[in-house]
């Protein structure tokens, strides 16, 4: 086998060594009812040429060929070969969790930048290190308003991604925590009075995303005070975190957390992603997650360390802030290069690109004869009503080789024939005109009074 | 300062500051096409309300110094890569190369989570693959790869245990832990709700089978175990401790963490565990990544199934694979999305490039090797719990302590002889633990240079215990000092 | 020794012998599925006449191995991504990421030469388009991108010259190569045929004009001239010096390895070369590699284009690409197949990344890095030809040789400081000479740091000039004992 | 531009430092009537996403959707990811010829393995650490002759590869040596007899390629003896080193040299390559190109250094062996990373898998109808006479997206309707089925004298 470094020689000799005669005698403490003995029925051994030409097999069965314009909290961005080719560096990806400080003074220091710029990008003061992804981070910033203010109820946006509203259902569960959520405006935005109702001096925490699900950017200034003002704290999620390059951070939340998987790491079927969690200062030893701070060596040199490892579950078990261990650092360091080859003036113009481009796509998409419900301003997504089924638009899409949203009715019944729609820097004008195109066919149509022509070749989504 | 160890010698390396010290207006590392659509100003569209016009403090530099930057960094880091690395409970083994070509291409690391079904077959079969293979070398009968690490792979199974005993009327208050698991373990169950009670191993490092009897009240949901357990012994009577849980109506869990001594030699459904996580960034060499991004499958019977995190890939009649949402008793998701799916891309590449003998070869040689190494250091170092050991070995400080070295003083100075320290943190049943886990991917060779270098160290440390203490001493900073960085934590960079 | 510099500090490396030493029977880096067809034994397919048994000595070891010997072997590199390269002449810039990837996408990286033209499109439009920017950025007329290297270009120019002149009636026998020329110019004189006449510099370190009206007799077939020369000067009398050869009826070769100086500013053809080559290597951001794959294209004027080597890429009426091969004046082939291809690729990458505003703001940081560090050294280091400098710059030891430091011992101490040496082995016409060029990959930081570590040195000869001789000190290995090596050459492993 | 390094405020900073007060002054010294003042008419310029479309446009109009059964000097063998992943590491590919040795030990420790390994599969004592390609490591090989015998006189097999014979002739027309070349017999190796009578003591080598150009094994014991006799040098030239796995090498001979891509270097398009040049000891002063000794440092430690550089242009200037300076360390890199992978018995494995594969290739056909023209054993190649015409059976072939060989009349106008089949291991028993069927229509067609139809679609080669 090509991974394993012993020859038949060494095991031997490595056997004498030890006295036994045979493998097999160093299993023998193994009561033999518990023994396997059969063969695991698995595929291989394979040659890595074999490797390839079965996950290659497997990659042409996929979308690779179409225009995807799916985001919901999953984004297609183009990603500079200086991130993998930094990434692949053996020192970084086959190291493990920098628990030795004077061998792994490369992945803290990166670390240390990572927090840095995620605490530049979302006003707050410290950042952690990483955790699973946005949804998880979400969680535990209620998991970390709950223990803060010692209170059992939770306020969430209807409008925070389905999912994650999903994940804080499971982890709470067992505690009684009561959630309560709120709905939503015309204008695509969280309903204030419905919130100031909804507070009271029970609550925890408050959960906003923005932009939230629908794309549709939040006021958090009126929501930070109406949620102070009951004792509670505010938690801002951002899954689009290329967003933050040129709308105001929720500097008035107490914890701004999400999902940096925008910033360089692949969309690749929802994971590995990159959750974070920011806060201020004072909430620093309630935190989930690792820390890396700065420190000195013995000759006073700068290095960096995890930091206030009390707060962990290696040291403080049962009583630790969160159970997390292996968090997402390849991820995040992803993100740090990301963000350094942007840089201030790079991640804006992308922004500006990205925000431009959507801008667009739902201008031309009213000419064409859709509507957009939802008034307030949009980063790069947005809400769209199909003229005509929006299942019949997708498919017809489809034939267009473009994926042309995610179909809203699955996590909002109201919002039948609606599709969220992402335009990103890997959409092409071309792509957005010929998506538009297909809905001119569908407003002409319901115009005339005709169904759709079924698209040929293509069975029903 | 003494000669240079045999097999390391210090080079050269650049220093880098932070990278917002190299920082100066107007560079950057991008440039981007201007977008060929009529652009209104993003500060006309967003308004005042929103718009920001800038990121305080974001740095502005070049590609070239970003290259820079991040490979002078990465000279720093010790990894799988460079050498041996034999951090107990780890696992860390050598991550194959062509893992890194399958997971990255177009298509599998390109499709969107919300792409129709139809359209992403070619992801959907990975998962599915993966998930088949894994229940197979656990003898499980189901497996979610929802859960992004170990530890979010225990909690989702407590969280099973939890509804599946509420469903039989009762969901408990307790989970038991003996006292030599892992951190995670006590820390998932209070996540879940539930109340730790720990276990008190016996004098082989094993589960105290009166210990055991006494504890499992009607008050406790199950047993959290770890088989082998965090000493590297193989708990010989774990049909006889799965047969008492189930008994008084609880379940075990098992931690898989230290499936790597398992793997084709041993299955845990055979011996009685009812749920399981396996942690693909051990046993399955997706890489460590610095600490992360790992995965954590979690492995169940059938009659636990319906409780898994929704959703599942399922296969149907036609051959083909969809998502089933529609699962009642689930209990829910714990992530967004299917999973951290590109480690299940490398794991099956890695399961399959072995096949059933390559895996089970594997295992030998992880345990041949470990056996090895406590076999030729246990007359210098103290080896606290004299078993035969499965993938790892525990010894101690115990004699070194007596003259004032620690074993993270003796780790420190193995840095010097060129090789990445053993874990030292645990398992807490061991004071002063020297936890090593050389996996397979160690050659004799190797093992030989580390014996060699940690004989040396006992050596030292009678010769001149002082010298220890201080180390290492050939690395680019020297001993840092924790203390101070948590007493006033220095989190981020400011200006 | 004396404390570590600022910008550099040794860090442990791992020790690696030789990959035989590494070896041991069995182990293997790779499995192979055995063949799906029936198979006869190769000894009885071969017979013994033919049949070899095995390769004595092969190695023999796993991928991990292999993964960690070279992985090891590459941490004692200096490379551009590890820092400022400044090796004069060799325009050591940044290779950006993104040529790499496109290099090796499916299709440039797989097609086979001799596949079907119409088939191979997207190559012979790489080729084609590389050329014409090529032609566009030397005003030249046509290209050929066949020579491998800088040398190979230059044999090829020369045997165009020879082809052409044969044409008019007489090859004639010298080429005129000034003294101050790369070892590569009078090599390839040679390699042609022809015979070197050297051409004495003036005292600006320029072609001497009377010099060259003398030596310019109707038996020299032309010049052969590197603008700007290797002092990096502007050779500011180029028109006439071109037209003086051109009147003697010779031609002017002009090696383009100093193009970085050039590119948007000055075009060859315009100051009157007939036939150049370029060093993609060089100017266009190919990687470097350790000491290649170059890529040495050729530029002509005109009247050269019937003598390129043979077969061309031509773009057809229809747009389609395809390959000349009916070129009946052509020197031949200097290489099988088409030249490396892929560098040619990463070239075209590089152009079209900067565009001509971005080729052009590239060499004005190229020279103005060049000047910054002359006049920020010339005060400590002497500066033999005190004029303008182009991309590159050249000092000497003069001073330091008083106490006998030479150039070479200086570049030596340069390591401790973290940076890579400049060259210090030409150009002849200076003794002692330290030839930097900084290129336009330095930022101003990385040069205030270079050059305050210079001034470092400078100051080090000065107290302690003993110490300096016997740098490097904080590499892996100290001064190699080259005399030794080529006593008694050792130039393979044996058993 | 993303690319460099000095802010504006830089070149403000440096400028003044001169004394200048624009970038222009720099140049001021250049003579107006030749400075370019125009805007050059190139590309760009493009974001690193345009590049990326750019090139991936290209390599769509490409073979790579076929089963490629070409040889001829440039052979697709599967390439183990971890030889890109090693070569793609900054410290190797971004590194300049290893000059200053402290800091360039990995590259000359590798360089130093590289000779150690072409010189076992050689046979030879020593090797180079590279030259630019098999054509002109043969014509190096060739010139160093001409130097050692001091005659001018050389005797070439008919079936070198064409190209590499071209080369030839460019490098020595303007000595006036003369080329002699020998033909081959029906076995398909080079004809002893021609030979005998071609040598005469005013020759300085004897050329001969092993597998030949037709894929055809030589006798290398009686061509070694008759050289010998007439004292020239036998230059033994391997262009797919994998048969030197399984066939033995050319120990008879002075020099060996030749092609190294077929170890890990992608074909691409026919470069960047590998020439090797091994020999004798005795002759090591005569190689051309670069060479890496080993020595100790002054504390006696092992290290490398180039060596023997005296033989080198930048030493000997016009009075050296070669005028080479840049050779292709990085694809030597690349062979040595793959045949440490592969070692011993992998490359054995390998040689045997090609073999079997072409064995059963060429009994196919000729079991379909077609004939091998050639009685001598082959390694992975082989020439096939094809049953009709053989442009018709490759643009049939090409129907089914299978290159089906090199069309030998181009070369050898003798071998009308010859195709040089080369099947390795990227070839599928099923390609070759395939192709084998192809074969069978045109054979039956034959018999039953019938026209091939025109593939539908296809233009004529
Ligand atoms: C025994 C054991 N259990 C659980 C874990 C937790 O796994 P993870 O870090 O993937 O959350 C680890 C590893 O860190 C472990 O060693
Ligand atoms: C001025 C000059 N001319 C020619 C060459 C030769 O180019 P190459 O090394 O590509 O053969 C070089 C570089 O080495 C050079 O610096």
């Amino acid at each position: 086998m090509r991974y394993l470094p012993n020859s038949p020689r060494d095991r031997e000799e490595m056997l004498r060594a030890l006295g036994r005669s045979s493998i097999e005698e160093l299993f023998s403490q193994i009561p033999e009812e518990v023994r396997f003995r059969g063969r695991m029925n698995l595929p291989g051994p394979l040659s890595e040429q074999q490797i390839l030409e079965f996950f290659k097999e497997a990659a042409s069965q996929s979308t690779r060929e179409y225009v995807s314009m799916l985001g919901a909290g999953a984004y297609s961005h183009f990603r500079p070969a200086a991130v993998d080719a930094l990434l692949s560096r053996g020192e970084f990806f086959t190291a493990y969790t920098p628990y030795q400080a004077e061998l792994a003074q490369g992945t803290l220091q990166a670390m240390f930048e990572f927090q840095t710029l995620m605490a530049q990008l979302t006003g707050m003061e410290v950042s952690n290190a990483s955790l699973y992804d946005g949804s998880t981070a979400t969680t535990e910033a209620v998991l970390m308003a709950l223990r803060l203010t010692r209170r059992n109820r939770v306020i969430v946006a209807k409008t925070l991604h389905p999912e994650y509203r999903e994940v804080m259902a499971t982890y709470v569960r067992h505690m009684g925590t009561e959630i309560v959520e709120v709905p939503y405006t015309a204008s695509g935005q969280l309903e204030i009075r419905a919130l100031e109702s909804a507070l009271n001096n029970e609550t925890a925490a408050v959960v906003v995303q923005s932009p939230n699900f629908f794309g549709t950017i939040e006021r958090f200034s009126e929501i930070a005070e109406l949620t102070h003002r009951s004792g509670a704290l505010l938690v801002a999620t951002v899954t689009e975190p290329l967003s933050l390059a040129i709308i105001k951070p929720p500097e008035q939340a107490d914890i701004v957390c999400g999902e940096a998987q925008s910033f360089g790491v692949p969309v690749a079927y929802g994971g590995p992603y990159v959750g974070f969690l920011a806060t201020r200062e004072k909430y620093v030893r309630q935190m989930p997650g690792r820390l890396v701070g700065q420190t000195v060596d013995t000759e006073g040199r700068r290095g960096f360390v995890l930091t206030l490892v009390t707060r962990e579950q290696h040291i403080r078990r049962e009583k630790a802030t969160s159970n997390i261990c292996t968090n997402q650092s390849l991820c995040a360091l992803a993100a740090t290069i990301y963000l350094c080859l942007l840089g201030k003036q790079g991640l804006k113009a992308l922004a500006e690109h990205n925000l431009a481009m959507a801008h667009y796509a739902a201008q031309r998409l009213v000419a064409a004869g859709a509507s957009i419900p939802f008034s307030a301003p949009c980063f790069n997504e947005f809400v769209v009503r199909t003229p005509g089924s929006a299942e019949e638009v997708l498919l017809e899409l489809r034939g267009e080789k473009i994926l042309g949203g995610v179909n809203l009715a699955r996590f909002y019944p109201e919002l039948k024939d609606h599709l969220l729609v992402c335009i990103t820097e890997t959409v092409s004008k071309e792509a957005v005109d010929r998506m538009v195109r297909v809905y001119e066919g569908f407003a002409n149509r319901k115009k005339a009074g005709v169904a759709a022509p079924h698209p040929v070749g293509q069975e029903k989504a | 300062m003494k000669e240079h160890p045999r097999h390391a010698r210090p080079h050269i390396t650049r220093d880098e500051n932070l990278i917002f010290e190299r920082s100066s207006p107007g560079k950057c590392g991008v440039d981007l096409p201007t977008p060929d659509v009529p652009t209104a100003s993003a500060a006309d569209l967003l308004g005042s309300e929103f718009y920001r016009d800038e990121i305080a403090g974001f740095p502005e530099v070049s590609e070239l110094e970003v290259i820079r930057h991040f490979t002078r960094l990465s000279t720093w880091n010790y990894s799988v890569d460079t050498g041996l690395y034999p951090l107990g409970s780890c696992t860390m083994k050598y991550n194959p190369r062509i893992n890194e070509v399958v997971a990255r291409l177009e298509g599998l690391a390109t499709d969107h989570p919300y792409a129709p079904t139809e359209l992403t077959q070619g992801c959907l079969r990975v998962l599915h693959d993966t998930a088949r293979c894994l229940a197979e070398i656990t003898g499980m009968d189901a497996v979610s790869l929802q859960p992004a690490a170990g530890a979010q792979g225990e909690l989702s199974g407590i969280l099973m245990i939890q509804a599946c005993l509420a469903d039989r009327g009762n969901p408990r208050k307790y989970i038991l832990v003996p006292d030599s698991a892992h951190g995670t373990n006590p820390a998932s169950v209070t996540t879940s709700g539930y109340q730790v009670r720990n276990l008190k191993s016996d004098s082989h490092g094993c589960v105290d089978l009166g210990e055991l009897e006494l504890a499992m009240t009607d008050e406790v949901a199950g047993l959290m175990l770890t088989n082998p357990n965090t000493l590297g012994i193989f708990e010989v009577r774990i049909r006889e401790i799965c047969e008492l849980v189930h008994r008084k109506g609880g379940l075990v869990y098992m931690d898989g963490a230290n499936m790597n001594a398992l793997v084709g030699i041993a299955r845990p459904a055979d011996f009685g565990a009812d749920v399981m996580h396996l942690n693909l960034h051990k046993t399955f060499t997706t890489p460590h990544g610095g600490g992360g991004p790992g995965s954590g499958p979690v492995a169940v019977r059938k009659f636990l199934e319906p409780y898994l995190p929704s959703p599942i890939v399922v296969k149907k009649e036609d051959g083909s694979y969809s998502l089933d949402y529609n699962r009642p008793k689930s209990i829910g998701r714990v992530r967004a999305f299917y999973g951290n799916f590109g480690m299940a891309v490398r794991a099956l590449a890695y399961i399959a490039a072995n096949g059933s003998e390559g895996l089970l070869q594997t295992t030998q040689d992880a345990v041949l090797n470990a056996n090895y190494v406590m076999r030729r250091l246990q007359d210098v170092y103290d080896l606290p719990y004299n078993e035969p050991c499965m993938h790892e070995c525990v010894l101690s400080d115990r004699r070194q302590a007596a003259r004032g070295v620690r074993t993270m003083d003796i780790a420190k100075r193995l840095i010097d002889y060129g090789f990445h320290p053993y874990t030292t943190a645990f398992p807490l049943i061991v004071p002063g633990a020297m936890m090593i886990e050389p996996t397979e991917s160690a050659s004799k060779e190797e093992l030989d240079e580390f014996i060699e270098a940690m004989r040396a160290i006992a050596e030292e440390v009678e010769e001149d215990a002082e010298f220890v203490l201080k180390a290492p001493y050939t690395t680019r900073v020297s001993r840092l000092d924790e203390a101070a960085a948590a007493r006033k934590p220095v989190l981020r960079w400011k200006p």
